[in-house]
């Protein structure tokens, strides 16, 4: 159904200066932008062990330190998606859950 | 005790009268009986009146010297005055309750007319003379009203 | 400008120009105004700072000493933003032609800038109540199906703003005064309690804050931008000018920073993602007045400055994809960029901005609040913190961007966003990245902060914090595209997500109709054995009097007579016995 | 009516005689036993008497029931004249001292009472007559009513 | 002394106001117009009205008028005496003679028949004279007789309502019955007292039982027949069952006549017989007050409001309420107390004009559409306005509404209650009185709310009551209004009652 | 007599009493019959205002109307509290009566003349409870109020006007008979007089069990402040007419008998005694139970005059709880409630009314998409609902704040609760019916179509609206102006 929109191929309808960013949509670009993260990443905790904190973590210097915030922002990430899942089987429910589109006479009682 | 009796002889007669004549009048439907009863209740109570009049030993209160005798002033200088005067010496009855009597009979009379005339009437009316009867017709009549009203009015 | 007017309190001056706005016909005139009058009101505070006002507009009525102007520096920097975030908003809706709108969102600027700058309790309710009256309007400018949500808004506020109230009067009770001063308010007082619950349910507590996610998706284009600004930014203000340092603020912070992101991942619209991360971010606010060092409260200031701007930003930019698309479900968007680059590029510095990137926005002052609670030993709540950093990322900083903007195509082309809205999203833009510029940017941030000379102490560009907070960040992304990759991301689905809301809009509103049918079956039923009972004492009270009844045949004459006879035995015994 | 003849008979005697004892009664009630009630009912028995022998029709006409009232209007008016006149001649009303003169012997008494007692006479005669008039007047109605029922 | 009259006019006038009406009754007995009859009834009643407002000057400047019949003095002879008891209820029985009389000329158009008229009015001044007599009297038996000379005629005026129902016989017949044998109780009553003192005058009754009476059988008995004799005519619940049959059926004036007169003076007799020939701090007449009177009185007003509500016949609704207001003044004079003597004679004076009022108007809906069931005064208040407007007056004045003369005597009576500590009997007054609102408040309601019918689809015409039903309605209402407004005269009127009765004031 | 303080009270009376005497005169003209009961209505405000200014500057003009024997003597004065009390009902007769032109010849409604002048009655017998100098003069007026709108409460004359009639003066009269008059009674009974004097009549002649006997006696008896179990007779008097329930359901009959309340709390018993009895807290509780109930019952109520009818029961309670807290404060709230509640309930009522005269609907739930054509009138009712919830800055907030200065100060802050709650009912009560007329779209497009509002049924809501809002700013003056009837103490 996307398919032949992922490609530019009606350009009339796309802004001017979009037009320089299509490749944003291109497949390729969309799969190896992990790469990328997984480089910059890497970058950082070089860095990072090499600029240590003044006032530190808890935990205590060296490697383990420098790649600590990667590791609670990864380990966060993961969690918080991997939530998602049960999350929205538990809590998720069809969208007129609340009928609040339907003129029930009694709607002055459901606003409370 | 058949002393008391003796004595209050005259009120007993009055009682025995007034339960009688109350009686007819509670239990009789009869309208002219139940009239009959009045009277008889309404004589007690002159019996009772009369009663209270004598005084024992007392003569009846007609002052014996001036019957038929002329008006002249010498003669009759006592009517007024001297039957006060001769009251010290003779014993008089009361003569009052029997005046007052004389009209309650009078009374009475005039009562029992009305209600006689008034029992003619509702004869007339009514076709009958039985309270019973009566008060049947009056109900049915009464019920007639109730029942319209019962549909429509009450609260 | 004159003194006199110096001493009033500026939040007047943008109502007035609320109420011109409802009564002025011309569609130019009103929008002059709607950018005029937070210039005016901005220079109004600029002069009398300069010009020292401490306390002023003291009145009295009906005997009650009211404070209703004060200007010092927490306020000020609180005054300065909303001055902006008006500014803003006249420029993002100078296409809108909506009378009623118009006027609400001034007035409501202006009763947001007058409940900061308000000196006392009873003015701050005042205000308080003002903007929840006022802005109630603008949830309902979003149409019908903003109906309900509305009314649950104003429920929420006018709750909020009555407990606040008898917190306060509690107060004054107690203290004699409605003086409105940290050093003497807080939970120890009679009335702190309530006052702060009252607060909180404005500044989203956990378990209060369903009215944001409930009302700002539904309102409309124009009035979300208005209302994410005004009224939780003033309960930041209450909570910080009266709470500070109340340590359960840290731990109901914290809770805040973490339960949206969860909401946030599973939401699909988009507005109402931003309405979660607002939640989010205001938890990080609440933790650092709960912590309340100089150092907190500077970054709690900073943070509000700067989360205006962006989460202003955020909305105006979903404001402008809803205005466009017709929707902001993100199961319904993807692909925008083609048409929309200005708007995604907003949006973009936007999420940047609130994920917190160095040299944008909210890197400096989030830094502060966390270094906050770190030198405070707070170690759980910090990890807390970064934990919901990296929440952030995922849902302001990626989710949103992406499933609008980017994703797979939707093929939906629409326009690009009008010109005004552009305007006003390139100034937020700009002043998003100037105010966290290293090179004299974020320090002009600093001299608004109430105490600027702590402020200073913490230097926010440094190696280390930049990169550890850029680790962060990519290992966030990375995880995204990780998952992404993996094919374990959640798809973007259309759902009702339910809420702590869930709790008064499903059981309570069940139970309020089963008494309602309880009721009136009792009522019924209850009527009836009236009825019946009444019936029934009727018809033996007509069996008794009535003229068919026992009592009033026309009694046959003798009875009547035995009666008589009775009497008179009656009256003789009770002679004889008294006698 | 012929099986009547000699009570008719002894009734024409009889009736004179009872009118005057009728009066007799009245004008001794100044001294003695009886008086105005006593003779009113007296003259009317012998008016019923009358009536009883010679039929209501007949006695209607020697007593006419115009009569009758009148006669009551009159009994009352010289029962009240009598107070009438001691009024005007300054007295208390029904005070009969101020009939006569005379201070020494109460003659006006005997004067008020008699008159007092003649009006006494006639309304009592005159009511026994009329209620006895109103009875007897009634029989044929009732008579039709039973065939009725 | 404040009069108005002659000198000789005012001397005599005790004895006039009964010896004239009962000359004119020959009079008008013999009368071949009817209309003559009336003219002399007007003239007559007229005249007691002017004799009567004349005596209670008399009684507010002099105290006490007395009058030795036939220049007896007390207590050989009858002596006619007038005091604050009695003159009040003097002159109320003379206007509303007169209100009744100036009615009667139209009413007696319609009720009865037209030989029968002048023999009407004969009974009628009678009646008035009897009524007159027993108040002004101030012998013992003479009471008996003027009490038996007015219940006969009105024996006599009830049965005359037969032409318009028939069960108006039966109802005088009954009357007749209970009327007799109250009379007769009453004379037993007055017999054994002869017997205890020796004499019949009243005030030296009072001196002898003063002497003799504490503990004596024979003056307790006297007492019980006298009470009980009285309350029959008084129709003192629950002797009262002769009352709504001769109050429903008798010719309309009639009813108004004795509605506001005959039951108000055989009230007055009782009190004057409990309060003034006995002495009310006696144990016994204590006991009665309270255990007999008030305690009656209260279930009285409880029973016959119910009763008056159920009531489908207006009139009837009208008589039960009677029996009810008479309640209110038992309670009153059950007190004992100065505040409750007086609040019960404010209350007698007040409800003979406003009862009289509403069985006048009563009279006039009937005079005009025959109407006398409740249910069928829809619509009346359009009909009739002005004659409407009276009886709604009356009708609030009835209930006690504030500004009406019923609240002034209600409020007394409240107070006095309270003021007694018998809460329970202002709970009782309250709630009758509600009851009284829906009794009434159903004619009212009827009256001005309801449509009225359309007789063959054409609406009816308005009919007003003609003007002499008018004037003596009209009369009545605004005085009920002008007492409740300003109720100082009835007020002064009634204490000075009170102090005949307990300020030693014999 | 010329003109001043006495003869100004004697007009209180007159002015209405002549109007409702002309009125049935001018019957045949219903211009000149209009024309009466407007100029009436100016000429009494005139007055009012006169009188209102004089009572501010200390005086308390007091004329003996009738002259009664001793306790039951009928007299005028005027004090602050029944000078705002009149002040309100003749201002808002004026509006009013605007609205009942509108409304009348709107709906074609059937004896009019008689509505007018049984209106100018009732405005007469307010005027006399305003003023009323003791306890039997507020009495009478009272009943007089009663009886006089009777026939205005059954004015459409049907079965179920006269229904609703039956139990409004059935209720009515019961309980003022019943209890009120005993209530006066007793209170002459151990006070020795009923006129009215600051800080009550008793002067520690009773104990408190008296007084909590009488306080019940007299909070149950005076029915038209619609405490909880009396109130019933509120909803069923709503078959009036419109204009009727505006102007007494709103404004006179139930003010008089909240005013009533406060009058006798504050005149009668004093507020100390009031504080001091079980009962005041009884009653207390019992007027914050009737505020929430009445607030849930409001609720359910689809039908909207019914619903502004238990919406009235509520925020009566408002008043009667302010009265039996008894601390200064509270009883502020109570005045000042009177006040803002009558300008915000008559818009509300007068609203219904203009929608009932423009569409002939009644439901809460007809009025869908109606905003969109009468957005004035929904607006005005928008105002309303905001002041009656008390939201500032509407009249309608400053007594809610009283009352709850009031409750701290005499240590209750629980009742506070009461009213937090209400707050939130109000909300969801009132809020719906306007906001759904602007939101919701329409049931029936086509019959909004041809939607036509007579002008004198939507300006007058309007103006009270404005009024409502107006007060908000003028509450202090009112506050100031009421000060001198209560207790030192408090703000």
């Amino acid at each position: 159904m996307h398919k032949p929109h992922d490609t530019p191929e009606n350009l009339d309808d796309i802004h001017p200066v979009s037009k320089k960013f299509l490749w944003l949509a291109n497949p390729k670009v969309k799969r190896n932008f992990i790469w990328f993260t997984v480089a910059c990443l890497i970058l950082t905790v070089i860095i990072g062990y090499f600029f240590p904190a003044k006032h530190p973590a808890p935990w205590e210097g060296g490697l383990l330190y420098a790649i600590s915030f990667g590791v609670i922002g990864f380990v966060a990430y993961s969690i918080v998606v991997f939530s998602a899942w049960p999350l929205f089987r538990a809590l998720s429910r069809p969208e007129d859950y609340y009928g609040e589109d339907d003129d029930d006479t009694l709607s002055g009682e459901d606003d409370v | 005790m058949f002393s008391e009796f003796i004595t209050h002889f005259n009120y007993i007669v009055v009682i025995i009268l007034m339960m009688t004549g109350l009686y007819v009048v509670f239990s009789a439907s009869n309208m002219i009986k139940k009239l009959v009863g009045l009277s008889v209740f309404q004589t007690s109570v002159f019996l009772l009146y009369i009663t209270m009049g004598k005084v024992t030993g007392g003569v009846p209160p007609i002052i014996e010297g001036l019957h038929g005798g002329d008006y002249g002033p010498e003669n009759g200088a006592g009517h007024g005055a001297e039957a006060a005067g001769q009251a010290a010496e003779i014993l008089y009855s009361n003569p009052l309750p029997h005046v007052l009597i004389l009209t309650a009979i009078v009374v009475g009379v005039a009562t029992l007319a009305v209600g006689l005339a008034l029992v003619v009437r509702i004869r007339e009316v009514y076709g009958t003379i039985e309270e019973v009867e009566i008060d049947r017709l009056n109900y049915a009549f009464n019920m007639d009203g109730v029942d319209e009203a019962a549909s429509g009015e009450t609260p | 400008m004159s003194d006199l007017l110096m001493t009033i309190n500026p939040g007047l001056f943008i109502i007035a120009a609320g109420m011109l706005c409802a009564l002025v016909p011309l569609h130019s005139v009103r929008k002059t105004v709607m950018i005029l009058a937070p210039i005016v009101a901005a220079y109004a505070l600029f002069k009398g700072y300069s010009a020292g006002i401490g306390l002023a507009g003291e009145m009295t009525i009906a005997g009650i000493d009211l404070t209703t102007y004060r200007l010092d520096r927490l306020s000020l920097i609180w005054g300065y933003v909303f001055c902006f975030a008006g500014l803003l908003n006249g420029i993002f809706a100078f296409h809108e032609k909506a009378h009623i709108s118009d006027a609400s969102a001034l007035i409501y600027t202006g009763a947001g800038l007058g409940a900061v700058m308000a000196g006392d309790l009873l003015t701050l309710f005042l205000f308080w109540e003002l903007t929840a009256v006022s802005s109630v309007f603008l949830v309902w400018a979003g149409g019908p199906r903003a109906y309900a949500a509305g009314l649950r808004y104003l429920g929420m506020h006018v709750l909020s703003g009555v407990l606040l109230l008898a917190g306060a009067i509690m107060y004054q009770n107690y203290s004699g005064t409605f003086f409105f001063d940290g050093n003497e308010i807080g939970l120890g007082v009679p009335g702190g309690w309530l006052m702060m619950i009252g607060i909180g349910i404005k500044a989203g507590f956990p378990l209060l804050h369903t009215w944001i996610q409930d009302a700002y998706p539904k309102a409309s284009v124009t009035g979300t931008v208005v209302l994410a600004t005004f009224s939780t930014k003033m309960a930041i203000y209450a909570l910080a000018r009266g709470f500070a340092g109340e340590e359960i603020l840290i731990y109901i912070g914290a809770v805040m920073t973490l339960f949206p992101v969860f909401f946030a991942v599973i939401e699909n619209d988009l507005r109402k993602v931003l309405a979660y991360s607002l939640n989010n971010q205001l938890g990080f606010m609440v933790c650092g007045i709960g912590v309340g060092t100089a150092m907190a409260m500077n970054g709690v200031a900073g943070q509000v400055v700067l989360h205006v701007i962006f989460k202003a930003l955020l909305f105006m930019s979903m404001g402008a994809v809803l205005h466009r698309v017709g929707t902001a479900k993100a199961s319904e968007l993807g692909g925008l960029f083609r048409t929309m680059p200005w708007t995604t590029m907003a949006c973009l510095i936007g999420a940047a901005s609130i994920a917190a990137f160095p040299m944008f926005a909210a890197f400096v002052t989030k830094a502060m609040i966390i270094a906050a609670v770190f030198e405070e030993h707070h170690y759980i709540v910090y990890l807390c913190l970064l934990f919901a950093s990296a929440g952030v990322m995922e849902h302001s900083g990626i989710k949103v961007p992406y499933f609008a903007f980017f994703s797979h195509d939707s093929g939906k082309r629409p326009k690009e966003a009008p010109w005004n809205m552009l305007l006003a999203m390139g100034l937020a833009s700009l002043f998003c990245i100037v105010l966290a510029w290293p090179w004299g940017g974020y320090q002009m941030l600093y001299n608004l902060m109430p105490m600027p000379e702590i402020a200073g102490e913490y230097v926010p560009y440094t190696v280390n914090h930049v990169i550890t907070q850029l680790q962060l960040l990519f290992a966030a992304m990375f995880a995204f595209a990780l998952l992404k990759r993996l094919g374990v991301y959640p798809p973007e689905r259309r759902a009702q997500i339910l809420d702590f809301d869930w709790l008064w809009r499903r059981p309570a509103v069940a139970t309020l109709k089963w008494i309602d049918v309880m009721g009136a079956r009792v009522e019924a039923y209850g009527g009836l054995t009236v009825k019946r009972g009444w019936s029934g004492i009727q018809r033996r009270l007509f069996a008794m009097f009535s003229p068919a009844g026992a009592m009033s045949q026309d009694a046959p004459s003798g009875i009547a007579s035995v009666l008589t006879a009775a009497m008179l035995g009656l009256a003789i015994a009770l002679l004889y016995f008294v006698g | 009516m012929n099986s009547h003849i000699i009570l008719r008979v002894v009734g024409k005697f009889l009736i004179p005689l009872i009118i005057i004892f009728g009066l007799y009664v009245h004008f001794h009630g100044d001294f003695g036993p009886g008086g105005g009630f006593q003779a009113g009912v007296i003259v009317a028995a012998g008016v019923i008497l009358y009536a009883l022998l010679f039929g209501l029709k007949a006695c209607k006409q020697a007593v006419p029931p115009s009569w009758i009232r009148i006669g009551m209007t009159v009994g009352v008016l010289f029962y009240v004249g009598t107070g009438l006149v001691t009024w005007m001649l300054g007295g208390k009303f029904l005070d009969f001292d101020v009939l006569h003169p005379a201070t020494d012997h109460p003659l006006g008494q005997h004067i008020g009472i008699i008159f007092v007692e003649l009006g006494v006479l006639f309304t009592v005669a005159t009511v026994m007559v009329a209620i006895f008039y109103a009875f007897g007047s009634r029989q044929p109605q009732i008579m039709d009513d039973e065939k009725d029922f | 002394m404040s009069t108005f009259l002659t000198g000789w006019l005012s001397a005599e006038a005790p004895v006039l106001i009964v010896v004239l009406p009962l000359v004119m009754a020959a009079f008008c007995a013999v009368m071949p117009k009817d209309k003559i009859a009336w003219i002399i009834t007007l003239i007559t009643t007229l005249i007691c009205a002017v004799l009567a407002f004349d005596i209670v000057l008399q009684v507010q400047s002099a105290g006490v008028l007395s009058y030795a019949l036939g220049g007896w003095d007390p207590p050989f002879g009858i002596e006619y005496r007038i005091d604050g008891l009695n003159a009040p209820v003097v002159l109320l029985i003379s206007a509303i003679g007169v209100i009744c009389t100036l009615y009667a000329l139209r009413s007696t158009d319609a009720e009865i028949e037209p030989k029968k008229r002048a023999p009407f009015y004969a009974a009628f001044l009678v009646a008035f004279a009897g009524l007159l007599g027993m108040v002004v009297t101030g012998d013992a038996f003479n009471v008996f007789v003027f009490l038996e000379v007015s219940s006969i005629s009105t024996y006599v005026l009830v049965a005359m309502g037969a032409s318009r129902d028939r069960r108006a016989l039966n109802s005088a017949y009954n009357y007749l019955i209970l009327g007799s044998i109250g009379a007769t109780f009453f004379v037993i009553g007055v017999g054994f007292l002869y017997m205890e003192t020796g004499t019949l005058n009243m005030m030296d009754m009072a001196d002898q039982l003063a002497v003799t009476a504490d503990g004596s059988r024979v003056a307790q008995l006297a007492f019980a027949f006298i009470v009980v004799g009285l309350g029959l005519k008084l129709a003192m619940f629950p002797l009262h069952l002769w009352l709504p049959g001769a109050y429903a059926y008798a010719p309309t004036a009639i009813t108004a006549f004795l509605a506001a007169t005959a039951t108000k003076a055989a009230l007055y007799l009782l009190l004057r017989f409990v309060f003034t020939v006995f002495d009310p701090s006696l144990a016994f007449i204590g006991a009665t007050l309270t255990w007999l009177l008030a305690v009656l009185g209260v279930v009285g007003m409880f029973v016959a409001s119910f009763q008056a509500i159920f009531q489908t016949d207006a009139r009837r609704v009208l008589a039960y309420s009677s029996v009810a207001q008479i309640g209110y003044i038992l309670l009153g004079v059950g007190m004992g107390t100065t505040l409750g003597v007086s609040a019960g004679y404010v209350h007698l004076i007040n409800h003979g004009i406003i009862k009289g009022a509403l069985f006048l108007a009563l009279g006039a809906f009937w005079y005009r559409y025959g109407i006398k069931r409740v249910s069928d005064f829809n619509g009346l208040g359009k009909l009739m306005p002005w004659t409407m407007s009276a009886f709604t007056i009356a009708a609030l004045a009835l209930i006690g509404i504030p500004g009406t003369a019923g609240f002034v005597s209600k409020f007394q009576l409240l107070t006095a209650a309270a003021d007694n500590g018998w809460w329970w009997a202002v709970g009782a007054v309250v709630v009758t009185s509600i009851l009284a609102v829906i009794y009434m408040g159903r004619m009212l309601e009827a009256a001005w709310l309801q449509p009225a019918p359309l007789v063959n689809g054409k609406p009816v015409a308005s009919r007003e009551a003609p003007w002499p039903m008018m004037v003596g309605l009209w009369v009545l209402a605004i005085a009920s209004l002008v007492f409740g407004i300003m109720p100082a005269w009835p007020l002064e009127l009634a204490s000075g009652a009170a102090q005949v009765m307990l300020g030693g004031g014999l | 007599m010329s003109y001043g303080p006495e003869m100004a009270l004697w007009l209180l009376l007159i002015i209405p009493a002549l109007a409702a005497a002309l009125i049935p005169m001018a019957g045949k003209a219903p211009n000149i019959r209009e024309a009466i009961t407007l100029i009436a209505g100016a000429a009494l405000l005139a007055n009012v205002i006169y009188l209102v200014r004089l009572v501010g500057l200390g005086e308390r003009p007091e004329i003996l109307l009738v002259p009664f024997a001793g306790p039951l003597d009928i007299k005028l004065t005027l004090e602050p509290l029944g000078a705002i009390f009149a002040a309100i009902a003749s201002s808002l007769w004026i509006v009013n009566s605007l609205f009942t032109v509108g409304y009348m010849r709107g709906n074609n409604e059937k004896n009019q003349t008689r509505f007018y002048t049984y209106v100018a009655i009732a405005i007469a017998a307010a005027m006399g409870i305003a003023a009323a100098g003791n306890l039997i003069t507020l009495f009478v007026f009272y009943e007089a109020l009663t009886l006089s709108t009777y026939p205005l409460v059954t004015h459409k004359g049907d079965a179920k006007a006269r229904r609703g009639g039956r139990i409004y003066l059935g209720i009515l009269m019961a309980t003022s008979l019943g209890l009120l008059l005993p209530a006066i009674i007793g209170t002459y009974y151990f006070a020795g007089t009923t006129d009215f004097a600051v800080g009550g009549l008793f002067n520690g002649a009773i104990g408190t069990g008296v007084a909590s006997v009488l306080l019940l006696l007299f909070a149950f008896g005076i029915g038209k402040a619609a405490l909880m179990p009396v109130h019933m007779w509120l909803p069923n008097a709503m078959v009036a007419p419109t204009p009727v329930s505006a102007l007494l359901h709103a404004v006179a009959v139930v003010k008089a008998g909240v005013f009533t309340m406060l009058k006798v709390v504050l005149y009668v018993f004093g507020p100390d005694l009031v504080s001091q009895t079980g009962a005041g807290t009884f009653l207390a509780w019992l007027a914050a139970f009737s505020i929430v109930a009445a607030s849930i019952i409001a609720l359910r109520k689809d039908n909207l005059k019914a619903r502004l009818a238990y919406s009235t029961v509520s925020q009566l309670s408002y008043i009667t709880l302010g009265a039996m807290i008894a601390a200064p404060a509270a009883l502020m709230g109570g005045g000042l409630q009177i006040v803002m509640h009558a300008w915000g309930k008559i818009t509300l009522f007068m609203c219904a009314g203009a929608i009932y005269t423009a569409v002939k609907r009644t439901e809460v739930s007809q009025l869908d998409g109606l905003g969109r054509k009468m957005p004035w009138v929904f607006g005005a009712f928008l105002v309303g609902s905001a002041s009656i919830i008390g939201l500032p800055p509407l009249g309608g907030s400053w007594p809610k704040f009283m009352l709850m200065v009031g409750a701290i100060d005499a240590g209750k802050a629980v009742l506070i609760a009461a009213l937090i709650l209400s707050s939130l009912l109000n909300v969801a009560y009132l809020m719906p019916v306007a906001i759904r007329g602007f939101l919701k779209p329409a049931n029936d497009p086509a019959a909004d179509a041809a939607i036509v509002q007579p002008i004198w049924v939507v300006i007058p809501p309007v103006i009270t609206a404005a009024g409502a809002f107006i007060l908000f700013f003028f509450a202090g003056d009112i506050i100031d102006y009421l000060r001198p009837v209560l207790p030192a103490g408090g703000l």
